[in-house]
């Protein structure tokens, strides 16, 4: 059985690949189309998971008026509507740039720096596979790190290290655009996958 | 006075220094600090969303009255918008909450954002091999690398090189566990820094381009 | 030379054409392949099958509609896994889009299963906030669910009885489209020693494995070609395992549209070089 | 003014932190408290749990084999108040944290064992209180790490205030800014500046926004129009303003078109779709990619690299990085990116922080140095003294 929402869904996937033949009404109808619905549909979201559950919700049910201070924040980043008061979104601008970079600072100390440290030093136990590889980690995160020294130029043992470093990041790079080119082609499969199984396949019975 | 920056760059002094403070201080009041501090971020960010809906709507109404190119399909783009925000109302007030399956909101979801979405993403498909054939060149020795370790790991990660020998997916996997995994974490170690240094240099006021 | 200037400048479509035929005639007949288990995958399985006896695992749903292909099928394996050994599996999400995905796959695997709603599973839903959510549940996590996707308070469903916070939660395990599976690692991981497994789209998987090196997660399961390693694992080989035929024959394409791409460059450049010296 | 407010803090810190040590002697001595179980000998231990805010208590207990197969309620007693806290548990765990206190308040602890009809039950456990802390010791060594970073900083910037000028290497993507504006302008094509779908905390998109204003001044100086389509309402404001004041330092006010920084929609393909369909219209002659990207990345510097505009691109990214590497013509990689909103604007105070962010860089290439060293000695050559240090390092770590 295939319902009226599956043609849709199918319409919509064909006007989307229609793009690769060239740009043309179809694709701008379904883009456009898409912007909007996406637009109001984040305005939906919004409302009903944060701006009712987290302000309206609590003020009105447990009495946080606390959280008027953040609702005001929020009205003064709209004075941008108002070119004379224009200049006050940015006390909500700062304050949330405020909290961004102070749990910048500590989420990545705890977070990113002890741990890969710490996981970086490894033993080096005699001539086996296993102290070759941790040698080649210690190389590889010891010259990509100096690869993004910056007050210093490139030359000389610096130059070299850093060498060494790019060549490091660039089987990296090599690696993750093999992944994700895996990644692309395992989402081409799941669409094929509903073309053909959840439509075609149905409407031939 | 008051309009000039020395409010918010206070503001940021503050939020950013009680909140890297109170990361240390268990004891109440400050150990709730980061999460109240994430919540009223949350709502904060719910009332810029109208900034953005109201810049989009306007540039497209705007497109429609000067009758600039396209202009149709910014009628299409208010059509979708209305549409789904007239749909989520009604479902908010017959389901207390648009999004409870069997509303017609998430009928919308179902079949219109997760087909274009998922569509959309799928094209890159199309682009990466379009990307192989036509951009990616072995220019220099780096893009050699890259080009080889790519293919080795596009080879090795499918069953078809498990066929062929099963040292090639083994071989794959080393390259991912050890030169790959070391230069990401030489790269993620070096942009810790560096966002430890732009957070710093936030707080300390020295940073203030984003309130230009 | 011609033929290789000509090709070389083909048009896009054909390109396009090409790509997509590769992908829908294995995926129409099927052809099966072997699938060799990777390490990672492996340990990811054996921290899911070592797990005490009635065990909480967390299953937190970080990914949307776009993602589908490569998470879905690692997901129903996953609770398959749970239920099999009478695990407890409670689902969150922390990307608003991605909640019909989960409870579809739950109420699936559940009914084969004949697991039973409240008792053996538990459906959270979604909340905003992910970064202050995942500090509050390091706390107590009826802060921010109180209640299930549907509205209805947990405390009506005995399998939360004894589940608080990250102390109570055995395994984590995160299907991560985007950073979120980073921000758990940085605050359940890093502030609450909770034990992570993260399973991840293939284009997140490489960033990971220094997170799997150091210990900072347990297993790392990637993309499609790990959901198929996991269906392998746990006996019950589904649309994963059926799509590694196509995901093998376009890999080979577009490592031949690279090295075809390249013989022509050389050729051109070559070409070029001559003729400098035939001007010099 | 800054740097004795950065010493403030610092001074502050220590002194919490003297402080908690006198605290956590007192905690252990009042607030541990030890109760047998009756006709199995198993112990209960009951104590404040540690490094919180005071409203939490742990219990403790080691199950013996006569226990196997039983499960386990814990019940809290509190005055006359009788509250279970847990129900059915499985009693291996050891360990279960009753967060439902209230701080400072005495509080007693029982458990119960049951398997089909047999219960068995501990005694009361002693009074137990919870009680804050005011300094989170397992948070020390991101508290040394932390005044390692700001005491460098503070090092630095100090110098740079002094008046010490500081070196830093080129950066190839960033020269060829004035190239690609001029380009532009050559052949009367617009600039498309992308910051990404980032927000406004993110440390990518504030580095591209320092970065946008940078190229906003050459665009207008060059009077091209740079139009900057984007994801984030705030980013879209904040890029507003950011190009507004480059268009006014540049002498410009008037060229200044607010409307060419407008929002599009904050859906990742949404936003890819309609700056790719921008692209195809308006064909800009260079295109700088700065900020947060992800899978859109391909998409947006594909049609880039199709409609032929010079392509500068940026972002911390690592997934995206490849791509940006095969299609655009120059490529920031991550920390690169943000060095050169510092290196754009040369102003000695950031370049003293790029300073300290690279001495830390050599602090942590010599731990690693010596880690390896103590490793190979103490691992390979099995010298015992360096096996322990070995150990000492990473432990301390």
């Amino acid at each position: 059985m295939i319902t009226i929402g599956i043609w849709i869904a199918a319409g919509l996937t064909l006007c989307i690949y229609s793009f690769l033949y060239k740009d043309n009404p179809f694709y701008k109808f379904a883009e456009s189309f898409y912007v909007g619905i996406s637009a109001g549909y984040w305005l939906i979201y919004t409302y009903a998971y944060v701006i009712q559950p987290m302000l309206i919700e609590p003020i009105r049910n447990r009495g946080e008026f606390v959280l008027l201070i953040p609702a005001f924040f929020g009205l003064i980043m709209l004075s941008r509507w108002v070119p004379k008061i224009a200049w006050l979104s940015r006390w909500s601008i700062a304050f949330m740039v405020g909290i961004g970079a102070g749990l910048g600072v500590t989420g990545y100390i705890q977070g990113f720096l002890i741990p890969q440290i710490q996981a970086t030093i490894l033993p080096i136990t005699g001539f086996n596979i296993t102290s070759l590889n941790n040698l080649i980690i210690i190389v590889g995160v010891i010259t990509t790190l100096l690869y993004f020294y910056f007050s210093k130029e490139h030359k000389g043992i610096l130059g070299w290290t850093s060498r060494i470093g790019i060549t490091f990041i660039m089987i990296a790079f090599g690696a993750s655009f093999g992944y994700t080119v895996m990644a692309r082609i395992s989402l081409l499969i799941g669409r094929f996958y509903f073309l053909i199984y959840d439509w075609i396949i149905p409407i031939f019975g | 006075m008051i309009k000039g920056k020395g409010i918010p760059l206070a503001i940021s002094f503050l939020t950013g220094t009680i909140i890297i403070i109170a990361f240390f201080i268990p004891h109440a009041p400050f150990g709730s600090f980061e999460e109240i501090s994430l919540r009223w971020y949350s709502i904060i960010a719910g009332f810029t969303m109208l900034l953005g809906v109201d810049s989009l709507l306007r540039l497209h109404t705007n497109k429609i009255k000067r009758k600039e190119n396209h202009w149709a399909y910014s009628i299409v783009l208010l059509f979708g918008f209305l549409l789904i925000v007239i749909v989520g109302i009604i479902s908010t007030i017959r389901y207390g909450n648009a999004f409870l399956t069997g509303s017609g909101f998430m009928y919308m979801y179902d079949n219109m954002i997760i087909p274009l979405q998922s569509t959309m993403f799928s094209l890159l498909a199309f682009f990466i091999a379009s990307a192989a054939y036509r951009a990616f060149r072995a220019r220099n020795f780096d893009a050699t690398l890259l080009l080889i370790t790519a293919i080795i790991v596009m080879f090795g990660r499918v069953p078809i090189s498990e066929m062929i020998s099963p040292k090639i997916p083994i071989f794959t996997e080393w390259i991912m566990s050890v030169p790959q995994m070391a230069a990401k974490r030489g790269i993620i170690i070096g942009i810790a820094l560096g966002a430890i240094g732009v957070s710093l240099r936030i707080i300390l006021g020295i940073e203030r381009s984003y309130l230009s | 030379m011609n033929i290789i200037k000509k090709l070389a400048n083909i048009d896009r479509r054909i390109i396009f054409i090409v790509i997509a035929i590769v992908v829908i005639i294995p995926l129409i007949f099927k052809p099966k392949f072997p699938i060799v288990v990777s390490e990672p995958v492996q340990k990811a399985y054996d921290a899911v099958n070592n797990l005490p006896e009635g065990a909480n695992v967390m299953i937190s749903i970080d990914y949307d509609a776009a993602s589908m292909p490569e998470l879905q099928p690692y997901l129903e394996a996953l609770l398959s896994h749970c239920f099999m050994k009478d695990f407890h599996p409670i689902l969150i999400v922390q990307w608003q889009l991605g909640a019909p995905l989960g409870t579809q796959a739950l109420e699936k695997i559940a009914a084969e299963y004949n697991k039973e709603y409240g008792i053996d599973y538990i459906n959270l839903g979604y909340r905003p906030g992910y970064v202050a959510q995942m500090v509050g549940i390091g706390r107590e996590i009826r802060t921010y669910f109180n209640s299930d996707y549907k509205g209805d308070l947990i405390e009506k469903y005995p399998v939360m009885n004894n589940i608080h916070n990250y102390d109570d939660i055995d395994l984590l395990i995160g299907l991560e489209a985007g950073a979120t599976g980073q921000v758990w690692v940085q605050y359940a991981g890093a502030r609450f020693d909770q034990r992570i497994v993260l399973a991840l789209t293939a284009v997140s998987a490489p960033d990971a494995y220094f997170f799997f090196q150091s210990g900072q997660i347990e297993g790392l399961v990637g993309g499609m070609k790990g959901a198929a390693e996991y269906e392998i694992l746990v006996d019950k080989p589904d649309m994963a395992v059926a799509g590694m035929a196509a995901q093998s024959f376009a890999h080979m394409l577009i490592i031949l549209f690279i090295v075809f791409g390249n013989i022509a460059y050389f050729v051109d450049k070559r070409k070029k070089n001559k003729a400098k010296g035939g001007i010099k | 003014m800054k740097r004795h407010l950065l010493l403030f803090l610092c001074m502050i810190s220590i002194s919490v932190f003297s402080q908690e040590l006198i605290d956590s002697t007192n905690v252990a001595l009042i607030d541990t408290a030890i109760t047998e179980m009756q006709h199995s000998g198993i112990v209960l231990n009951v104590c404040d749990t540690p490094n919180d805010d005071g409203t939490s208590i742990t219990i403790k207990w080691d199950i013996n084999d006569s226990l196997k197969g039983y499960l386990m309620d814990i019940h809290r007693i509190h005055g006359e108040c009788d509250t279970a806290i847990a129900l059915d548990m499985n009693p291996e765990k050891g360990i279960h944290t009753d967060n439902m206190v209230h701080g400072g308040t005495n509080y007693m602890y029982y458990a119960l064992f049951k398997k089909d009809d047999i219960v068995k039950k501990t005694d009361n456990s002693l009074p137990v209180k919870a009680i804050g802390q005011w300094f989170n010791k397992e948070r020390f060594d991101s508290f040394i790490v932390l005044l390692l970073i700001a005491g460098a900083f503070a090092w630095f910037i100090y110098l740079a205030k002094k008046g010490k000028s500081f070196y830093i290497r080129k950066i190839a993507g960033l020269d060829a800014v004035e190239e690609a504006v001029g380009r532009s302008t050559e052949m009367g094509k617009p600039i498309m500046y992308l910051l990404g779908i980032g927000y406004v905390t993110d440390i990518p998109t504030i580095a591209g926004l320092t970065i946008l204003g940078r190229v906003a001044k050459k665009a207008a100086e060059y009077d091209t129009r740079i139009m900057v389509p984007s994801y984030d309402p705030v980013v879209m404001t904040t890029a507003q303003e950011v190009v507004k004041e480059a268009f006014t330092e540049a002498g410009r006010p008037d060229a200044y078109r607010k409307e060419d920084t407008m929002y599009i929609t904050q859906d990742q393909f949404g936003y890819a779709a309609g700056v790719d369909g921008m692209m195809m219209r308006e064909k800009p002659g260079a295109i700088f990619l700065q900020g947060l990207f992800f899978a859109e990345s391909l998409i947006l510097a594909e049609t880039g690299y199709s409609i032929g505009a010079i392509q500068i691109a940026g972002t911390t990214e690592t997934a995206q990085l490849p791509f940006f590497v095969a299609a655009c013509d120059y490529t920031l990689i991550g920390e690169e990116m943000m060095a050169a909103s510092v290196y754009l604007e040369r102003e000695p105070l950031m370049l003293g922080s790029i300073v300290a962010e690279d001495l830390i860089k050599i602090i942590i290439v010599f731990v690693l140095i010596i880690g390896f060293i103590l490793g190979l000695l103490g691992h390979g050559f099995k010298i015992g003294f360096f096996t322990d240090m070995f150990e000492w390092l990473v432990r301390i770590i």
